[in-house]
């Protein structure tokens, strides 16, 4: 809509867009749900036999190198095919931070798994004491030797449970003032003796988190990401890039697709009342679309967002919701119903993504923290 | 804000919410998709209570009480997340003791002994309740109805209440569940119970004449349900306010209660202000009205607004629980789609819109 | 909708009805701006003379010693038929607190002149720096014998420069903690020398509101109200009555009327989507009826509301913004016209009313400082 | 979030931002009420600017650039609150200069010495632009036009292009205003400036082709229109959150700047990012479209979301001021008032959205 193809980037698409129609199984396509690894990882071990698996790695590690431009063609033709979200841990999070902060050995034994797709990765930041003030976190972590023995309880560990590693951020100076000065970044074996998973269900039926308990863990010194105490600088050193990521606007493209069938099914398409909210929600989605396309344009240039990313997580979350609301109104009777409801145009999930769509607004920095953060780092506003 | 309530009433109030204590959020989660999706013997307890029988008049052996008693009851199944279906049955119930002589079932529908539920909506947006397309034909002695109904509580339903075009024009019909050419196909929702579709091919029925207050004994019922489900959504949002308010105060974050900051207090308030409003419409409406003969355009006020306020409050309240929230072992979610549930029933809010500006003369 | 009239009630609506009609000039009706005191107050007076200028006063004291319904059944003949706001201050306000805590000599010497519409009073609590936050106001009152002398500055003074007096909250004692224990409640003649008023025009175009300076007024012991330093006490005791009064649903019914007249002058009426929203605004309006209605019930029991009719100001002052909002709609590009817009069916204040409601949300204590108040005294959240 | 913009780019921004600066709400103040309201002088130094003609192709004398221009001078015009009509000036020169031969009025129009506005809208609604009901007959020679236009910013205008129903279809016209059967009837607005009614009686005419690279000068005009609007919206949307975040960080009560309350500081955020979305939509249209053929659904959804986030981002600026806010002394009350007008014309949010529906498709 406001970008167009160079020459060189139609190829790429048309090439992406004939190969996943080729080799994306069906049963994978347009799922609400994330499928469970046994379902998932072959998929991805297929994309990763293909060399797509890491579009914006470098090509020393595995990934493609490709252009910012070349990830979001490589998004939009995953979307447009359906296909299902992959485990991110890895591929977005650690991946990179190892790349830009590991050591030699770190990134030789880390980075090739998560490209064969041999390796999960869970993210360990919050605990249940320190969600929207993650600096209070409490889990321990005590050097003695060539080793750190962990002792506390991670939770919103996205996948934990499916998860074989987990970088973490751990306290390993708890007198440290300010709190997050006393904190370092550990990658952490979730085979060791101590760790146990619980999976939490969430109200969509789905399993994407756990918690994460830590029972005198011994974890290897060399195991430590950056330096002693340096955790929160790393941790942080690429939210911008996160908060891109979580407002894509490929969902809210889905989203609204998602509402204009169930209203087509319905019949409340025919009437201006609903067509009226049906375009301010187009017209929002519009808005995302230019928003997200700056935030690239800007990205490209190498400037950094800075803390202006939140606004992008905050307008692209409660656009995502208030889509959802409207789903919900389109489905009418329907909107409750737990299953995908069959229409003339074929199955909708409606309750499903509806209910996904709450924790936008609160993982990975809820709308309020978000809120908070532009308003001192950007507007300014006293304390 | 406070009710003006007479001493009856209070204690009618008081009993509902003991009802109410012994549900809660667990015994709700317990009973998730089984079916019927209730303990029948609750359902007769509150046919004991009187409640099943509270709207029908005394000279069927009912209460002859009215809206308000009614919503005080449902508010509080509302609030405690009640899943025996007291709503439906008793405004079934009152429709069945219409006419000069109360239909048989009557009896066993007050005592919680037989269910009986109404089955009214022909589309997932209502379309308009008045103008069945289920037809009633009369062979000249039992009249027999062809037609769909959607969205159907059928769960444990001995009996349904079904809107029908007859030979006379719109009118209320009692069908067995077992009746020849009924069918229910029904499909889980979110909150536990399951919705059915009903499939009618010439079943036979019994007309279920109005009371002579009524404009008609569809419109009656209609509007009965409206304000019956509008009571439950308050319950709901009740309920859901209830738990947040006191996590708000207890979950510290940052060193202090996060009740403690202002943005949250004021969404706190937002909150506080959608539930007080829709309780005085809802409690408003009741004191002013003869349950046989509510004011149409109050009845879809008050569902329009019941409907969206719930959404809206129990979204809120799972956006201040954070991260907990939207986990299925917090019971806050389970307000949410007790509130998805209701408000789509007999139409959503945006249906209730609709209907409004029509009745309301808004286009003139 | 909700009540009914008793016989009585009905009996005496009608005879207001009818004395209002036959009464109101034609000049004064459906004004969107309260006329000047030369065209308003003859009017004043007319009510007077007719006894109905006070009803909720004692009958000894020149009121008609109405009941609540009855004074609420006034309200909506006066609203009915089109009537301007009176001038306020008197009648609710410093009337009903000389009633409660005057002397006898107070009160015979302010009391009829009100009745009579010979005084007109101004009421001098906000300060510059004193807005929201009322107990930190400056303004000097010191007692020496048998007068204080008053020093300093009040302002948003409604009708200011129209009035005769004024009862304003003043700091007695500066050491005072908290702040409040040291304000007292005085009456100040506006003619006294030192008095310096200046009226602030809106951004509506009215003039309704003044700064009122005091450079060494001299003011008579006689004239304080209460006790010394017992002032806020005293301002605050009537506060519920007040926030009832601003949100009196007859403003909300009125701009509904307006909205529809807009809307068929224009056709939009003829559009769905905009029916849509109208049938919300009227729903909303149906629900602050319905509201204020069971607040009269409580306040009828002899219940305060307390606290509580804080949301009623908060709902009725919003939903008039937001049927504001849909004037504007309705009116497309007659939004902006600075007269009256004439249309087939009579003409239509557009911008006048929409601009006077941004003040709604503000005086009186703003939605924000409502806000506060209930989520610490009705939720009982931390602070 | 900023921009990326060309060097030449920034200067002319940072040349705008000084002429605006040298505006100003003391100055917007100054003129209302005024007829013109505006000083002939800097609309003809805007002229000597160039950027009456920035949009006129070079082959025309004009500077040739896009909308991203556009866009920086109007948005810094609406930034100061500045009077003078440079958006419509521009849009109308561009539209004298479609065709193989411009329009003799060009050369003045673009040096600000006669000013030209388009007089496009039917009713306050807006309607169909591309389908005016004035009509254009034909005599053989001149083309004479009678109807009648609304909401037109007649004040100080030597001319105006009229859409009109011709003997082709829709197409452009120029009319001068003093033209026999030409009547102008002005009322004023809240904003300072006037808006006439402009009634035709078989008006002489010249036609105006399109450029080749549009689909009709009546569907080029129109939605270059509302991309300036836009453009002035988001300028009004940036100076009126400028003035309110200087004032939460300087107000002081209970002790603190009021900006250090969250409530505030949540609102002021909401405020920024419906600023910082209409920016991004904005200068994304304005970087993808020929200004002689803009996607129409892109034009309508702009204009659409600068309208309504411009009244209530205006609206929010006023309650954070409190009391101050709604004084005629302060200047935040005058940004309201743009905003009121600007969003008004050619369309309000609601009539683009109507139009947007059936331009997206969304009936399908």
């Amino acid at each position: 809509m406001f970008r167009h193809d160079s020459p060189e980037e139609a190829a790429f698409r048309s090439a992406a867009r004939t190969w996943l129609e080729a080799n994306l199984p069906m049963a994978l396509r347009g799922r609400t749900n994330r499928p469970p690894p046994a379902e998932l990882m072959p998929w991805y071990r297929t994309l990763s036999g293909k060399g797509w698996i890491a579009p914006h790695w470098p090509k020393e590690y595995g990934g493609m190198g490709a252009t910012l431009n070349e990830q979001i063609i490589m998004a939009e033709e995953l979307a447009r095919v359906g296909a299902p979200q992959l485990p991110a841990q890895g591929l977005n999070h650690i991946g990179p931070i190892l790349i830009e902060f590991g050591t030699a050995a770190q990134k030789a034994k880390h980075l090739p798994p998560i490209i064969a797709g041999e390796v999960i990765w869970a993210q360990g930041y919050s605990e249940p004491g320190a969600g929207s003030d993650l600096a209070s976190l409490a889990t321990r972590a005590t050097l003695a030797g060539d080793r750190f023995t962990v002792q506390g309880q991670k939770i919103w560990t996205t996948w934990g449970h499916h998860s074989h590693w987990m970088f973490a951020l751990v306290r390993t100076d708890p007198r440290a003032e300010p709190r997050h000065a006393g904190i370092s970044f550990l990658l952490l074996d979730l085979h060791s003796p101590g760790v146990t998973i619980r999976p939490i269900r969430t109200i969509a039926g789905d399993d994407e988190f756990s918690e994460v308990f830590f029972d005198n863990v011994a974890v290897p010194a060399e195991n430590l990401v950056g330096k002693l105490n340096d955790g929160w600088r790393i941790a942080n050193a690429l939210l911008g890039h996160e908060r891109l990521g979580t407002s894509n606007p490929q969902f809210a493209l889905i989203a609204l697709e998602r509402i204009k069938t169930m209203a087509r099914a319905t019949g409340v398409l025919a009437d201006p009342g609903f067509r009226d909210r049906l375009a301010a929600a187009s017209i929002g989605v519009t808005a995302l679309l230019a928003l997200f396309n700056h935030a690239v344009e800007l990205t490209n240039l190498q400037r950094s967002l800075g803390p202006d990313a939140s606004i992008i997580k905050i307008y692209g979350t409660e656009l995502l919701q208030s889509l959802n609301d409207l789903l919900l109104e389109a489905a009418g009777s329907d909107a409750a119903m737990a299953n995908p409801v069959a229409t003339n145009f074929g199955e909708v999930d409606v309750s499903t993504p509806f209910l996904q769509v709450r924790r936008a607004t609160i993982y990975g920095g809820s709308s309020e923290i978000q809120r908070n953060i532009v308003a001192r780092r950007v507007l300014n506003l006293p304390q | 804000m406070e009710l003006h309530l007479t001493s009856e009433q209070t204690l009618l109030r008081d009993s509902a919410a003991k009802f109410s204590a012994a549900a809660g959020p667990q015994v709700a989660r317990a009973w998730r998709g089984r079916e019927p999706n209730f303990a029948p013997e609750r359902l007769r307890e509150a046919g004991e209570l009187g409640w099943l029988g509270m709207l029908v008049p005394s000279a069927a052996d009912g209460l002859g009480l009215g809206l308000t008693e009614l919503a005080l009851v449902l508010e509080q199944a509302g609030r405690g997340l009640v899943c025996e279906p007291i709503g439906l049955a008793a405004i079934a119930a009152a429709a069945l003791a219409q006419g000069r002589a109360p239909h048989p079932m009557l009896q066993r529908a007050m005592r919680g002994e037989a269910l009986v539920v109404p089955a009214m909506q022909e589309s997932a947006h209502g379309g308009d309740p008045l103008a069945p397309a289920t037809r009633a034909a009369d062979n000249g002695r039992t009249p027999r109805l062809t037609g769909t109904k959607v969205s159907v509580c059928a769960g444990g339903a001995a009996g349904f209440l079904i809107s029908a075009a007859g030979p006379d024009g719109p009118a209320l019909y009692y069908v067995p569940r077992d009746a020849p050419g009924v069918h229910v196909a029904a499909a889980p929702t979110v909150e536990g119970r399951k919705l059915a579709t009903l499939t009618l091919e010439a079943a036979p029925a019994d007309i279920v004449p109005p009371r002579r207050s009524s404009r008609s004994a569809v419109e009656a019922l209609t509007d009965l349900a409206l304000v019956a489900l509008s009571a439950e959504l308050l319950g709901v949002m009740q309920g859901a306010q209830e738990l947040t308010f006191a996590y708000l105060r207890i979950r510290k974050q940052f060193g202090k209660p996060i009740g403690s900051f202002q943005a949250l207090q004021h969404k706190a308030v937002d909150i506080y202000i959608k539930t007080e409003t829709t309780r005085s419409l809802l409690y408003q409406i009741a004191a002013a009205n003869d349950p046989y003969r509510i004011d149409p355009e109050l009845a879809v006020a008050v569902k329009a607004k019941a409907s969206e306020d719930a959404l809206a409050v129990t979204q809120a309240c799972i956006q201040l629980h954070g991260a907990i929230g939207f986990t299925d072992e917090h019971d806050i979610g389970l307000y949410l789609k007790r509130a998805m549930l209701l408000s789509s029933l007999f139409g959503n809010a945006a249906a209730q819109r609709r209907r409004y500006a029509g009745i309301a003369g808004l286009a003139m």
